[in-house]
């Protein structure tokens, strides 16, 4: 079986979530719902992984108003996040807000939602943008949203340890601070990530390739986590068994 | 129907501030085009704690001075074009603001205490725009920087939801949110699906999702009033309609089209 | 039940601090004496916002070095005999407050602030005597003092409520304070009329009332759990029990033979 | 009709709520709850007067957990609640903690409840002691609860308005700041309770009578409010109705 790059991008994803224990997904998420959905069906014999999807009825199962999420967060009790961003810059500060000078910006996009608190105290956010160009990975961003890394008199146990793209996964770290490349997706190259990405980061000479999802685990991805899926989001659920129709010769066992 | 709209609309004057909800909680759909026709302008909007269609046809409308919120968009159905083009243009001022805050805000008011301290928002730019936000030391520890949040006291909470009694009281169930903006406005303003005879306090079952009636300053039947937003428990978002208004909005030409448009949900 | 219960005390360690509920929210009488039998002491009680006959038995066990509190009385019943002996023998430290501070306390932890800011209190010996608590300046405003409240973390909460389903969810109806106590503890033990068999957070109408797992370490079944108190939409206090405890706790003696009698609810 | 003692209290309460939408009584408070029934009743085809019995759960409409009081008075959504206390003083500071030198104390009561909230927050408090005595109206408290005056820095919309007990009614002034006995309650004098009262206050030469409840307003308060009053203190309703068959003569209408 050879899996599909957002296959590959979904397993990347739930091996960030490795001992999560409570994973909070924003509205529109696809790839971070399914990834954590299969982070949940992996562990599911060792512990309970709960998966928030925000302005989801189904995935939902806060009962205190959406000020919910942001407290338990405050209370430590929200392991991990993701977090996109029009751009994104090499302080892994991100921006939700527009392009120009603000207020009367160029671009606008809708605004900063909670980033400007969950990057702050949930321990481990994962950047997922998959465009990979330097307009959305830039030098630095024309808006903070929410910032990368904070001075020591700002309480800060959460932050970035990761950025997701439909080209590579990159690590932050923030003592140093800054990106390092990771691993880059199969098809793709450090030359070309070097061109698309508008900020420098650290790399080894030849950077690992993404892995692939073992069998096991790809099957696992195909049947329930897809099934699970498709209730929340049909659209990108239904694409996808479309794709896999199309990929994998006929008579071969999904 | 139309006519106890239209009272709840005139509720609403000139330069007020309205508190509405989140596209998923209960917006009001139906009170948009009574505000509209009301026409109290000069409003400024308190997003709980982001906004959506109903922010964007006010915008549309002309009846907007300001906007605090964490974000204006029409979800699926992509940008708030309104919004957004009133941002490019200086039409409107956006107070840009970040989720928990303006949580943090309606619970000062609902506290009846001046500001919340809240954690995060140093070194963002949200924090930096925003003269009427502060950073001061933590009183109880040294070398602790913290954000206070000043009261937000809306001046008119409105919002929909399935039902209400004859006393007044409405059912708000899990969407505490909806009850936070209430404590903290000076008049709520409640569209419901359903009028019931039972009270919705005699039970313990319903109570615990009952916002009483000493919040609430005036209830009309709308059904289908979050239309096209869908109402947690009765009825899915119209995407087809979101998606409609979002293109016909692109230029104000086809948002003043589409609002003329007679509604049927 | 009896060892569920025995289960339950036994995550409690010498020198927690535990959070108990006022006597009409749900107290988890049912867990008194496994506490007492498991004998883990030095602790610190939060009484949410005051105490009665649960925090009296504890302190007549010896169980208890500190409590804070806005009052400890049995009610109808009178006066707390233990607690009241303990304060003039000087056996055990009283934090005293006023309800709002508890709150206060418990929403700073919920909201995971360092302190929360609350309007009275000033000129009162309440303040007077809290070291931990302070008075600032309104930052905001000139000439506007206010006292700020640090955050309460207990370490465990206790309670008892109707009823929990199979994953643990816990149904709390309106009694919002057992939610607040459950978000601001580290971990949460409840004891229940009855488990469920349908999900508690499957339709809107229970999910309204429903403190969600995620909050929750342990249940146990416990029917009458609040027993001799009453419990909401359950049953109602045994104001006969309560006298002939009050009666019987007024010598250590008559404590002691009290507590060694079977319970029968 | 000839209205009992407690029956003017009641009516006494009453006339002090005029005007309020929303009170407050705390537990084991049947009189001001009477007061207040009776309030409801006076003022039905007016206006609506809300009443809340904390403990109570027939009456108490709140759906937010035992802080709903307190935050509805931080709103200022609360008219008028009662105070006790164990001492109160000239100053109107009241006491709810104790006799002696706090902490260890020689007569130790349950506690300040929510006094050191309520007493800044809501607009009329209204002290309610039955007991009219040197040991309870005291010149100086032992241990403020609750401050009876604020200094100007202090926010401070609410506070006491006046002090009802078994002889006579008090109103407050903050200004002053004292107590002014406003009228003697029949069957009791002006040097009865001089003699009976720790601190000083102002008086007419002469002060007047506190007045005896109309015909109408006894009616209402022996039919209806009785009637309410019975389910929430069922004890104390049976006695006022056993005192009532006493004092009646035989024949006469209630």
């Amino acid at each position: 079986m050879t899996a599909l790059p957002r296959e590959i991008l979904i397993c990347t994803i739930a091996g960030l979530l490795h001992d999560v224990r409570h994973v909070a997904v924003g509205a529109s998420s696809p790839m971070p719902a399914a990834g954590a959905m299969l982070r949940r069906a992996l562990d599911e014999d060792r512990r309970k992984v709960r998966l928030s999807i925000l302005g989801s009825v189904e995935h939902n199962f806060f009962t205190n108003g959406s000020t919910e999420l942001f407290d338990s967060a405050g209370q430590g009790r929200l392991d991990a996040f993701f977090l996109g961003g029009g751009q994104i810059d090499g302080m892994a500060n991100v921006n939700l807000v527009g392009v120009g000078t603000y207020p009367q910006m160029s671009v606008r996009w809708p605004g900063s939602f909670g980033s400007a608190y969950l990057y702050f105290t949930v321990p481990r956010v994962i950047l997922f943008r998959e465009e990979h160009s330097p307009r959305v990975l830039v030098e630095k961003v024309d808006f903070i949203s929410a910032p990368g890394i904070s001075a020591p008199d700002t309480y800060r146990p959460g932050g970035p340890v990761a950025l997701l793209t439909s080209k590579a996964l990159f690590s932050f770290d923030s003592q140093r601070p800054g990106f390092r490349l990771e691993s880059v997706h199969p098809g793709h190259s450090l030359p070309e990530i070097i061109e698309a990405t508008g900020f420098t980061f650290d790399h080894d000479d030849t950077p690992p390739l993404t892995p692939e999802p073992d069998a096991a685990t790809l099957s696992m991805l195909r049947g329930r986590v897809l099934d699970e899926l498709s209730e929340t989001y049909p659209a990108f659920a239904a694409q996808w068994r479309r794709d896999l129709a199309e990929t994998i010769p006929h008579g071969a066992s999904a | 129907m139309a006519e106890h709209l239209r009272a709840l609309a005139s509720l609403v004057r000139p330069g007020m501030s309205l508190a509405l909800p989140v596209d998923y909680a209960g917006v009001s759909m139906a009170m948009t085009r009574p505000l509209i026709r009301h026409g109290a302008g000069d409003l400024h909007l308190v997003c709980v704690p982001t906004g959506g269609l109903q922010v964007d046809q006010l915008i549309g409308a002309g009846l907007v001075r300001s906007v605090e919120t964490s974000a204006v968009s029409l979800g699926e159905a992509g940008g708030a074009p309104r919004f957004n083009d009133a941002v490019k243009k200086g039409g409107i001022r956006v107070m840009d603001a970040t989720c928990p805050a303006i949580h943090a805000g309606l619970m000062a008011a609902q506290k009846g205490v001046p500001f919340m301290p809240m954690r995060g928002l140093i070194g963002s730019d949200i924090l930096a725009q925003r003269a009427d936000w502060q950073v001061i030391d933590n009183p109880l520890e040294t070398g602790d920087s913290i954000a206070i949040i000043p009261a937000i006291h809306p001046d008119i909470a409105i919002f929909h939801v399935p039902m209400a009694d004859r006393d007044g009281n409405v059912w708000i169930g899990r969407r505490r949110e909806l009850a936070a903006m209430a404590y903290a406005a000076t008049q709520t303003l409640v569209t419901v699906e359903r009028i019931v005879d039972r009270s919705l306090l005699a039970d313990e079952t319903t109570a615990a999702g009952t916002l009483p009636a000493l919040y609430v300053d005036a209830v009309a039947e709308a059904p289908r009033g979050a239309w096209p937003y869908g109402l947690w428990g009765e009825y899915a978002t119209d995407t087809d309609e979101m998606v409609r208004y979002a293109t016909a909005a692109r230029t104000p030409e086809g948002f003043a089209d589409y609002m003329a448009q007679e509604v049927c949900a």
